[in-house]
């Protein structure tokens, strides 16, 4: 029995503003040295799947150059590995940046290479929700319901605060089965009924005639036109997740899921299985004669001579002398200099804060400096 | 289906050191296998330097504990030597004819694997050891022998005189050419110390090993047969002089002293430099987590610990954690170490997986001198809540 | 002192036909098992030079497939290593399918990229023309020579008919200085002047500030624009390539080209030095109790039972009893079912010729059966 | 910096067997080395076997003329098996403590590498050996283990049973579970004869592989030792019976069979099945050449090969070059090995760099019987124009 992974490195109902408009959201940093994809990419290997293709849409470059070959999450491979399908993959030409009309249309674009594999059963995942799952255990469950698809849902909400607009929601009977499936129309805080966290699996060659009858008649989401279609008719169990969760589809549960990365407690569970990511041979964080640090990540490659508070640091950022960065996120190779003051603010790549400069947000509305930005 | 091809140089690494002289440090590996610097082990280095320098065909010679040194080597990715051709190549004593020999001595581990060299027709080839740390440009010393039409040429470094009985010392013409060449002289006759490094061009150093391994009276030795014979035979040996960094960590004091340098502002081994970056295998870790009560000064931290304590002049390797009310002070902390609260290290070297209990105080200064004296706790020892560890001791079972 | 390659992987005077409608010229099949990318790929290798960037322009997804993560030409590294430059590489978007002005602004739109690698110099070469070549030995010349640019010509013609239209061709003085760059208007046979192979050695700082120049005054052509205009200020010197040659722009020269392999002694110079290609872990070819194979290249994997004459047969096809090939190229895992017929043919990849099917051609204008055909 | 990770099911290769009954064919190469098909090496099997099963981590064994062997596994690439943990690891003989030890025995090979095992924490631990022909699913034999809840699986086939003698024979009841088990015996009581693959749950086996050691009259063998050892313990030891093509290449005569086997149609040795590819290194060589007076039939003929002359039921490996008016027939010419002008070949091994020059003959059935007996030229020798060899013969240096 053998399995692949499918990842979509997009989502469909993210608003991350600057962060997401040149790059993918599954190539955005998260919690210091990773990135998005890291964590899902890491389920697929912790649960010993090494074959995995990743939808890319638009603006794949970064997501490219961070995936590489697939060697540092060990699936450089003959048999299986990781594959990039860009929306150019089964069409050789440029002209046209075709944009999947929906999630089925995607894997609709890319079903040649998705027939190519000799996996018996799929594993499907979005970018937008961060968890750890052994998928071995769900496909298991699987198995033993006879279902024809399982899908991943919650009835806690570890670590996120609030289940966003548009969020598939499951009802089950008592046998897991799940009755129906409503898309939620608007946000929800009180943390009733089951949220479906993006994961399912289904045999490939069932997935394969799902995806050949939709686009036959044209429809193109797999939440609303399959699986809220077909509930009555296919059996789709529930598998309940009971981990740790995080949701990133705003800037505001961006900062929230660094954030929740700095309580011990909720980062050991995140780290309990190794995540793996690109390498980048950084020797370890210095921490200069007058450096104050408090509950912060910080990152190989750093150097810290100033003031840290409350704050994920990527790697290779240098804080100098004076300077105080509090309530941020600050990423790879960013420079802030002598005396300057970070506040609520997201700082991308590349970023220089001048000698005694403010960049200084709201913790509701966070400032957000774009890659390259000199202030 | 023959794999040959050329190789201008060929490094070989003598890395079968048992290091002796680390006592608990290398009861489980061999030395170049040692932790340091935060995040590397020794043999980093020269495998960095290699690769810096070019050279891309490395044949790693183990023969005690290789267990740990060989999984770490892997197939040489972390360094970029996973090559087709060439590449980091393990080479272990083996078994020819009817039976198997084990290395005699350095030059007897090369003669043994003048097959493995003779894959790839080098004009030159260099020796190396996994005992030091130092950034060097294998490249520039090549050069160096190429110009002066070398058979071989040995890296050296001025050594404080009283220190040089510890060496290969050498006598040298203005020209740099070695005219006398001893091996740990009682009394030494210059301060030019051999690094270990050395270039030979390839078909006369074949010659020699050959040659030497006839020798019943040989103890195979490149330092003590080797460079003598050729003296003797005069042919033309050169000194390379070497300015940078370099540090022989083959005594606790020197291996302490070598990763507090690290903590000096502007020595030459700078591990900084883009375009000499020291390698060296990942262990996939969260960043780390300077918690709510941490006091962090002079330090270099590595991936995956976890601080809430004081760290003051040291170097903490990963997945260390430090707790509550610990200070950690002018020591070396390898990796998955904890420090629980209140506990006290001061000049030590903690090795790998040790738990410092409770208030527990290492290397107190009780002898009331101001040398400094190094403890040491082996890996995994767990140190008990409130025990006392004099400075200068060596902890290597559970107190 | 270290060097980088820069490949143009397409060429603007090209016309093959169906067979570089959806692949890049240097992804073109050749010599059976080859991509043409190959040989000047194997070039670098063989000159010890392991930083290579491949400059790609359109229809790159079979570029990208073939070389991977470039291991097979042992440059998956860390430092340097295989890069293919594609127009997204720095504008992150898809919306728009910018094709290069010229040989010039290709090079302007990657100048970032080329900028960040430690290359003293760079011998930037195309795809067009293959040769066999230690660049080292032309580094050297220019070195010696003292010269700002270094470009290879070729007095001789070994292994082609005729220097096609728009060749560069250069006029020397006797210290080899070039005087002065002409660009061919029309195709020429009488093998007379020296003729450009589309490689040149500069210093990778004169490249950059080159193209910023060339650039700011909307100059877009190396030859037209950049050597022709400056042979009389820059110290350009040619340097004179003896060994054997192959020109690909035409279905008459990719046939001939091919065919030039067949001879032993031709051959043998080509292959001198290894040539390195993607490795694909086929079978030996066997050879069926009734077969006839005369004056052919057989690739791994193909199973021949039939009549083989004259022709470059790639790996995996299937030649079924009675068949017959002659003068043709047959591509990757094409099959030639019983008592077919196919001559002065290009097959691509993967077609079906039926049982007694007849693909015949003319020898001045072969048929050319795109990708997938089924006759 | 810790790299366990856990593997449900760790390989390990027995390579370092001398193959003493391949004669010249195993003078300088382990017997695992050596070629077989036209691309392949022997070890190949076994090698893409694992990773075909998904078996990603496999200790390959060596200590008999090991240089050729670990040069060409190298860094596990050409099998898929340069994996960041796991992947082919070679595993010499080593020193621990003050001296090193040789491998005794098959058990004790796999006893002195018990920490490479432990590294990955296995449930179960898979014994092969690179001696044999074959395309077999491990992870079918493991489901076989598991459903059966046995200590130990062993492989077996039915052998002719005048052939059972050479080999381990077992008796089972009716559900396969072993009742008996002789290494190599006189009378054999039955014709199921094991392939030498053997599938432990590793703490049982490490149990038993402990006490081996101890035992100063054990021979450290599995077949003579551990097996017979768990049986009189009454452990749980069945059979897995394996119905498809194995040979064990230990002979000339079965090395060229398996070879001819091949060529045969519908044997379940199918080569060109895309799901259980049988992976090679790649010698980075042209497409073969045929040429204007060749004649080519119900051959196998690798890359870089140059025909000019007949082929007919042999298999050819690359860069063997045969000239006009040569003729070989129904034997297997290994890489680089030039046939010149009129010469013929039938019925041999002819091995790799070899030149037979022109109008010589080897081969000839001179002895006027039917039976085949197979001709051998060894490595790079070179059998001069107008030389005859006899069949049957071994010509082990220049004629």
């Amino acid at each position: 029995m053998s399995y692949m992974g499918l990842i979509y490195s997009y989502s469909d109902r993210e608003n991350l503003r600057e962060l997401t408009s040149n790059r993918a959201l599954a190539a955005l940093s998260i919690g210091g040295k990773y990135r998005i994809i890291d964590f899902v990419l890491s389920n697929f290997v912790n649960s010993g799947i090494f074959e995995v293709s990743v939808i890319a849409r638009t603006n794949y470059h970064s997501l490219i150059e961070h995936l590489g070959s697939g060697a540092e999450w060990d699936m450089s491979r003959k048999r299986g590995g990781l594959r990039v399908l860009t929306p150019f993959a089964n069409k050789e030409s440029t002209d046209s940046a075709q944009i999947y009309k929906g999630s089925i249309d995607a894997l609709a674009n890319h079903l040649h290479s998705i027939k190519k594999s000799m996996a018996e059963y799929v594993v499907l995942t979005g970018s937008r929700i961060l968890y750890t799952m052994d998928y071995r255990d769900m496909i298991k469950a699987h198995l033993n319901s006879g279902a024809d698809i399982t899908i991943a849902y919650t009835n806690q909400m570890n670590g996120t605060q609030r289940i966003p607009q548009g969020s598939p929601m499951v009802y089950l009977d008592e046998q897991k089965r799940v009755q129906s499936v409503e898309i939620l129309d608007e946000e929800q805080s009180d943390r009733e009924g089951s949220w479906c966290i993006d994961v399912c699996v289904i045999r490939k060659t069932l997935l394969e005639s799902l995806i050949a009858d939709a686009t036959s008649h044209q429809r193109y989401d797999l939440y609303n036109d399959i699986l809220k279609r077909l509930a009555p008719t296919l059996k789709i169990f529930g598998y309940e997740y009971c981990g740790h969760l995080l949701e990133i589809s705003t800037i505001s549960t961006y900062m929230e899921a660094n954030r929740a990365m700095l309580d011990p407690e909720f980062a050991s569970k995140v780290f309990q299985e190794t995540v793996y990511t690109k390498v980048k041979d950084s020797v370890p964080a210095l921490y200069g004669p007058d450096c104050y640090v408090e509950n912060s990540m910080i990152s190989d490659g750093c150097q810290i001579l100033g003031t840290v508070i409350n704050s994920v640091v990527s790697r290779g950022v240098h804080i100098d002398k004076g300077a105080v960065v509090k309530d941020s996120i600050i990423m790879q190779d960013t420079e802030i200099m002598d005396h300057a003051k970070v506040e609520h603010a997201i700082l991308d790549k590349d970023v220089i804060v001048r000698d005694g400069r403010e960049v200084i947000g709201h913790p509701s509305y966070p400032i957000v400096l774009p890659k390259m930005s000199i202030v | 289906m023959s794999l040959i091809k050329k190789k201008d140089m060929v490094a070989m690494l003598l890395a079968g050191g048992q290091g002796s002289r680390l006592g608990v440090l290398t009861k489980d590996v061999a030395k170049p296998a040692v932790p340091f610097g935060g995040k590397y082990r020794i043999i980093d280095f020269p495998l960095s330097n290699c690769i810096n320098s070019d050279i891309d065909t490395i044949g790693v010679l183990t023969q005690y504990q290789p267990m740990e040194l060989n999984a770490y080597i892997g197939n040489g990715q972390p360094w970029d030597l996973d090559r087709m051709y060439g590449g980091a190549r393990i080479l272990p004593p083996y078994v020819r004819g009817k039976e198997g020999e084990w290395y005699k001595g350095t030059a007897n581990a090369i003669y043994q694997n003048i097959p493995f060299i003779e894959q790839y027709s080098p004009n030159y080839v260099i020796i190396l050891s996994g005992d030091h740390i130092y950034k060097m440009n294998y490249r520039w010393m090549l050069d160096h022998h190429m110009k002066k039409d070398a058979d071989c040429t040995i890296a050296v470094i001025e050594v404080p005189m009283e220190e040089a009985n510890r060496f290969g010392v050498m006598s040298t013409n203005e020209n740099l050419r070695i005219t006398d060449f001893e091996e740990k002289p009682i009394k030494p006759k210059s301060n030019l110390a051999s690094m270990g490094v050395y270039i030979f061009d390839w078909p006369t150093l074949k010659e020699y090993l050959i040659r030497d391994e006839e020798d019943p009276h040989s103890s195979k030795d490149f330092g003590k047969n080797i460079i003598p014979t050729m003296l003797a035979d005069g042919k033309r040996l050169f000194a390379y002089k070497y300015l940078g960094y370099w540090k022989d960590v083959g005594t606790i004091e020197s291996l302490w002293q070598a990763n507090m340098d690290l903590l000096k502002e502007n020595i030459s081994l700078e591990l900084y430099d883009p375009r000499w970056k020291i390698y060296a295998r990942n262990g996939n870790l969260p960043p780390q987590y300077i918690g709510r009560h941490a006091t962090m000064k002079d330090s270099h931290v590595s991936e995956g610990c976890s601080i809430e304590g004081t760290v003051e002049n040291s170097i903490i390797f990963p997945k260390v954690t430090i707790k509550k009310g610990a200070v950690v002070k002018n020591s070396v902390v390898m990796s998955s170490t904890t420090i629980d609260e209140n506990a006290h290290v001061n000049y030590s070297i903690i090795a790998e997986g040790v738990t410092v209990g409770d208030g527990a105080v290492i290397g107190e200064n009780t002898n009331g001198t101001d040398a400094v004296l190094i403890s040491v706790v082996a890996d995994r020892v767990t140190v008990g809540s409130g025990s006392r560890v004099e400075s200068g001791s060596v902890v290597d079972s559970n107190l």
